[in-house]
């Protein structure tokens, strides 16, 4: 099948989604580009990932809107246009930025409809870059997924792989609810098989990437390929793992992760977010409620460190949870 | 032109509704049976109603914390509005929201607001979505003088602006965000001069004057109808009671309300005008004046018999599904 | 010893080290209020729940800032006020406008020193008030305190009584670090004996409030008093518990939790907040880490619902967790 | 009264520095040993020196993204900037911060910002800090026409003008926020008649002309020095290169940069104008080049060689205490 890139999945989806649904509209800064400027190129950018490269000549400036520097603005005029029936995905350039704009996002998308008694849905997607890697500092590099997840009344995707981007994406946008996107821009450019044409993935259904008999590891976003990178080492050693992308932490599939765990009995998460009230605390906690007597031994998260992300390329590479950290890891636990 | 008496009386009916809505919540909220904080919008009628007088159900508006008038004047019920603030079942949100987040998205009223600054982007936002489907409506974005510092305010208009929305900013200085004066904290005081460094069209008017209002909103509507992008009225008008219940309004001189209440009354300024003018007669008023009265009795009669929301309630409505 | 209530406590404190250190100012909305006002009084508010009341007329204008309503202003101020040498208090007026100026908060004052290389600091105190009960609907009872607990960079404090707010009001202010400081709302009347003059309470070292056998209770801000009718309550059955009080999440005196449940093997967490990503998720996640083969039964997480706060009197006393359903849990988990 | 030939000359090497520094790292950039992402200030230098001639260590600035050229007017180490941007042990932020988060409170410099309108309110709380010292010194927010779209500077300056705080807002408009025109985005695009919305005064300058620059500071500082409160400096100048290093540009004609660097550049321009005023002379203005040229070359060899930082780095200055 044909391989595509998270980013080409993801353009595809909105693609395909603007034909089919003329309520679907796109906003954020520079998502064509080139508008005011003198050569005269609009979509000069598509997005300064190029996710939306290619939607402002098809569908035209009305529903293609490129934006002032006004996160606050972007996310409430999506509020406001799909209280108005549309069906907004904002473009939020990085994560980080959601400081800017996050009283829009946690105070009314994310409270209209049950302030309003269940009178009014609020349908926006924010697509968003996150995560660590590209050295881009301690503004551009967060992970800010448990920010959102904590807050009732939003949904929150973390796709791990092209694949999944697209079939998130569709489902996304026609989720009735408001949803947080997370696309992590290492991620960007890896490409998988990714159909054609129109599917979903439904919200709140991990994927179990693997099965195995000793440990479940539950990873996140870009950590999947860490983890499978570990597993890969420790198959020479006959430790196997049951391997869980939640997909969407908000919905969170927790079951999957009980059931897997009875057979277990040790768990692993990762997530490059800092370890405090971070999902990967989440779903430990979930675990040691729900499932405590399944555990055989304590639970390991692996997580970034309680800083903020470093510049220098040695700093940030200790930052974020490497393939050698989680597969000690693993090594260590399945021992107890 | 001048309005037709029907739209006049109209007007009239919806301001003496607010003002006896709210003159009698300022009774009732002493009973303790209104739950939470609330903020009285008397004093301010002709600028909810002026504005609201020239839009449909399909026309949008965003409102704020003081948001009574607002949602009366965009024609939401009155009695649901009642039971909403009473915390009911049967409320306009179900017991869910109260007087800060009353919202009804069929009357075209995108919500009360409990953060300062929170609708402006909103209300772009409808403007946005009006704008896409080139059908003719409009939104307005209700502010107060305290909400002209919020950074989001400013996002909103110059989104406006470079969008060319269907948009029209109303602040409506009644001189305090909370207990400070706007002579204080609003640079300024020149709410409109600040629009226009936005680079719309802005103009100030008397809000105790409904005709003013009206004629002013008249103008930002036929812009705004006619792709004229975005403008903002900046209403001068005055709250007759605190900032909230309760609120002892040690920062405003003795007489200020009493003051404010003979000269700035604009029911008062309303019957004199038509009165004077001929074009209604004191009968018809006081007509609608009793009419009013039994709606508010009524309405109370309603929330306070209500049933309060129940332990299921609780968890429904977070979600559409989730 | 005299009887102060919360409010007045962290007054005194604030009063005592404006007085003692002339670097302290204080600004926020209504701090003082008057200004431009009609009645030529000054002080016409000292703060909305009057916490900062008499300091405009002892201090002066320099020091005691109103400001307009500009959150983000607000704390932005503080944080360059505070690298230019300052020791800013800034208030807030309810936890949930945390929205409107998270950038200055999360991207600016908790990021300053690292991004910096260690050569600055940034001492502000956020001082906020926090927590349902007063019908104050969604967007004015929300219970914050994970988003910032998960952000390195940041401490965060949550008194339960006024003796504690005022001695880690004086530790706040003089903590080289930002702080963000809830008071709880319905705290602020709520007396108990408190000392004149100058104490301090260090972070990072929780109060043991009661000790017993039979399990631990962790309890945060409010829900402390709330253990402690429930506690009274199971007296009567002989069942004993070690209340924790961790009166700072950031940093959190997670080893006195282990400690205790080395005794009680049992863990009832009790936050206000909702569940996800929760601080209650955190303290589970740390004992399921740290402290596993201490537990002798689930982790118990008593929270608020996944749902944005509500207004009615009957939805939000069932929203905030009650005494009687901590009892009942509790009864619940000493018998497994 | 022109500056005296000392402060002239200061004043060229410190827009020679930028110029040089930014070009060198453009080139740099190209070998992959830099890390992140860079925003370079070419084009722009007699902005930042302009305005930073004129303050000492004790004035603060806050900076943005595009930070480096008011890093090195005010004063940073050129080399310890180096060495920050190439992500070493011993750059001025331990190679912690990057490109985007330079910092040196010692110069009175509050960082490079990553977050555009971060930088703002900042420099009102430096203000308020030294209208609280009642020290006499200033703080300024340095921004771009894209900034001036974003509510947290209307904000500060609204603040500014409520306090009188002696703060200096100066917009650097290059034309471009990222890939998108400043007269799309910026909606009346007349950044000063904002400024004067909000009730400070406002100039327009020409950002290439050192000499415009510093006059416009000039009156600044003056009123904000004597209690006059704020005031807004927009300067119209425009950036060498991309909007990041790899930027292809396709939003910009084809000959812009090139007919730019023909009109706009500020070093010609000063150059053309001190010697024929007579005020210096080439071999003097020739000499600093040389110097500057060394300096480049000892900063690019040192960061080349120094020595990353450690995993005992990564856990450090997170807080003072914890
Ligand atoms: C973001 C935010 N900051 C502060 C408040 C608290 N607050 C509620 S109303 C108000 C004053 C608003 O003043 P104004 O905009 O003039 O409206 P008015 O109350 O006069 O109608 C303030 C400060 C809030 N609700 N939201
Ligand atoms: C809050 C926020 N939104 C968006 C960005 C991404 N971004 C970085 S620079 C920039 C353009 C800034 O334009 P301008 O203010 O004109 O400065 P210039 O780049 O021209 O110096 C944008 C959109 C950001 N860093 N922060
Ligand atoms: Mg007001
Ligand atoms: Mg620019």
């Amino acid at each position: 099948m044909r391989q595509l890139s998270m980013r080409d999945a993801i353009n595809e989806a909105l693609h395909l989604e603007m034909a089919r649904d003329p309520r679907v509209i796109v906003l954020g800064e520079d998502v064509s580009g080139g508008a005011g400027g003198t050569s005269g190129q609009r979509d000069a950018a598509g997005g300064v990932f190029g996710v939306t490269k290619g939607l402002l000549p098809k569908f035209g400036e009305d529903r293609v809107i490129d934006t002032p520097i006004s996160e606050s603005a972007i996310i409430g005029a999506a509020n406001g246009a799909a209280l108005a029936g549309m069906r907004p995905v904002a473009e939020l350039m990085f994560a980080d930025f959601l400081g800017v704009c996050f009283d829009q996002v946690f105070n009314q998308a994310a409270k209209f409809r049950y302030m309003f008694g269940g009178k009014t849905a609020c349908p926006i997607v924010i697509r968003t870059a996150t995560g660590a890697g590209m050295n881009m500092g301690a503004q551009h590099s967060q992970s800010m997924y448990a920010l959102v997840t904590a807050v009732p009344g939003l949904k929150v995707v973390v796709p791990s792989n092209a694949y999944d981007a697209k079939g998130l994406m569709l489902t996304a946008i026609r989720d009735d609810d408001p949803v947080v996107f997370f696309e992590h821009k290492a991620l960007y450019p890896r490409k998988c098989a990714v159909p054609e044409g129109d599917y979903t993935i439904p919200f709140g259904e991990a994927a179990l990437v693997r099965e195995g008999e000793h440990v479940t590891v539950v990873a996140i976003g870009r950590m999947v390929s860490f983890a499978e990178k570990a597993l890969d080492a420790l198959a020479a050693d006959g430790i196997t793992a049951d391997l869980i992308d939640p997909r969407t932490l908000s919905p969170l599939d927790d079951e999957t992760i009980y059931e897997s765990l009875e057979n277990t009995g040790r768990l692993v998460i990762i997530d490059e977010s800092p370890p405090r009230c971070s999902v990967a605390s989440d779903i430990a906690a979930l675990v040691a409620s729900n499932a405590f007597h399944a555990l055989k031994a304590p639970i390991v998260q692996i997580t970034s460190p309680h800083t903020p992300v470093p510049f220098a390329r040695e700093l940030e590479r200790l930052y974020v949870p490497s393939p050698q950290a989680i597969e000690t890891a693993i090594r260590r636990l399945v021992k107890q | 032109m001048p309005l037709p008496p029907d739209r006049l009386l109209r007007a009239y009916r919806q301001m003496k509704t607010i003002r006896e809505f709210e003159e009698r919540l300022h009774v009732e909220i002493q009973t303790g049976e209104i739950p939470g904080f609330t903020h009285l919008y008397s004093g301010q009628e002709a600028v909810a109603v002026g504005v609201c007088e020239h839009l449909g159900d399909a026309d949008w508006i965003a409102s704020t914390h003081r948001g009574h008038g607002h949602c009366i004047a965009k024609g939401c019920d009155v009695t649901g509005m009642m039971l909403e603030i009473y915390g009911r079942r049967d409320g306009l949100c179900k017991g869910k929201g109260g007087s800060m987040h009353i919202a009804d998205m069929s009357k075209g009223m995108l919500g009360a607001n409990a953060i300062v600054g929170g609708g402006p982007p909103i209300a772009v936002g409808a403007a946005i979505a009006c704008k896409a489907r080139r059908d003719g409506k409009v939104a307005v974005a209700f502010g107060g003088d305290g909400s002209c510092n919020q950074g989001t305010v400013f996002e909103a208009m110059n989104l406006a602006v470079v969008l060319k929305a269907p948009a029209i900013f109303v602040f409506e200085d009644n001189g305090y965000s909370e207990h400070t004066g706007a002579d204080y904290a609003v640079g300024s005081r020149d709410i409109a001069g600040r629009a226009r460094g936005f680079g719309m069209p802005a103009e100030t008017c008397d809000g105790s004057d409904f005709f003013a209002v009206h004629a002013a909103m008249a103008r930002a509507l036929e812009l705004a109808r006619n792709g004229g992008g975005p403008s903002t009225i900046e209403a001068k008008t005055t709250r007759f009671f605190g900032h909230f219940e309760g609120d002892p309004m040690l920062y405003r001189a003795k007489d200020e309300v009493a003051r404010h209440r003979e000269t700035m009354d604009c029911l008062r300024i309303f019957r004199a005008r038509v009165t004077t003018e001929g074009l209604l007669d004191d009968a018809a008023l006081d007509a609608v004046d009793a009419e009013v009265m039994g709606l508010i009795d009524r309405s109370v009669a309603a929330a306070r018999s209500a049933a309060p929301p129940t332990a299921a309630d609780l968890l429904t409505d977070v979600y559409v599904s989730y």
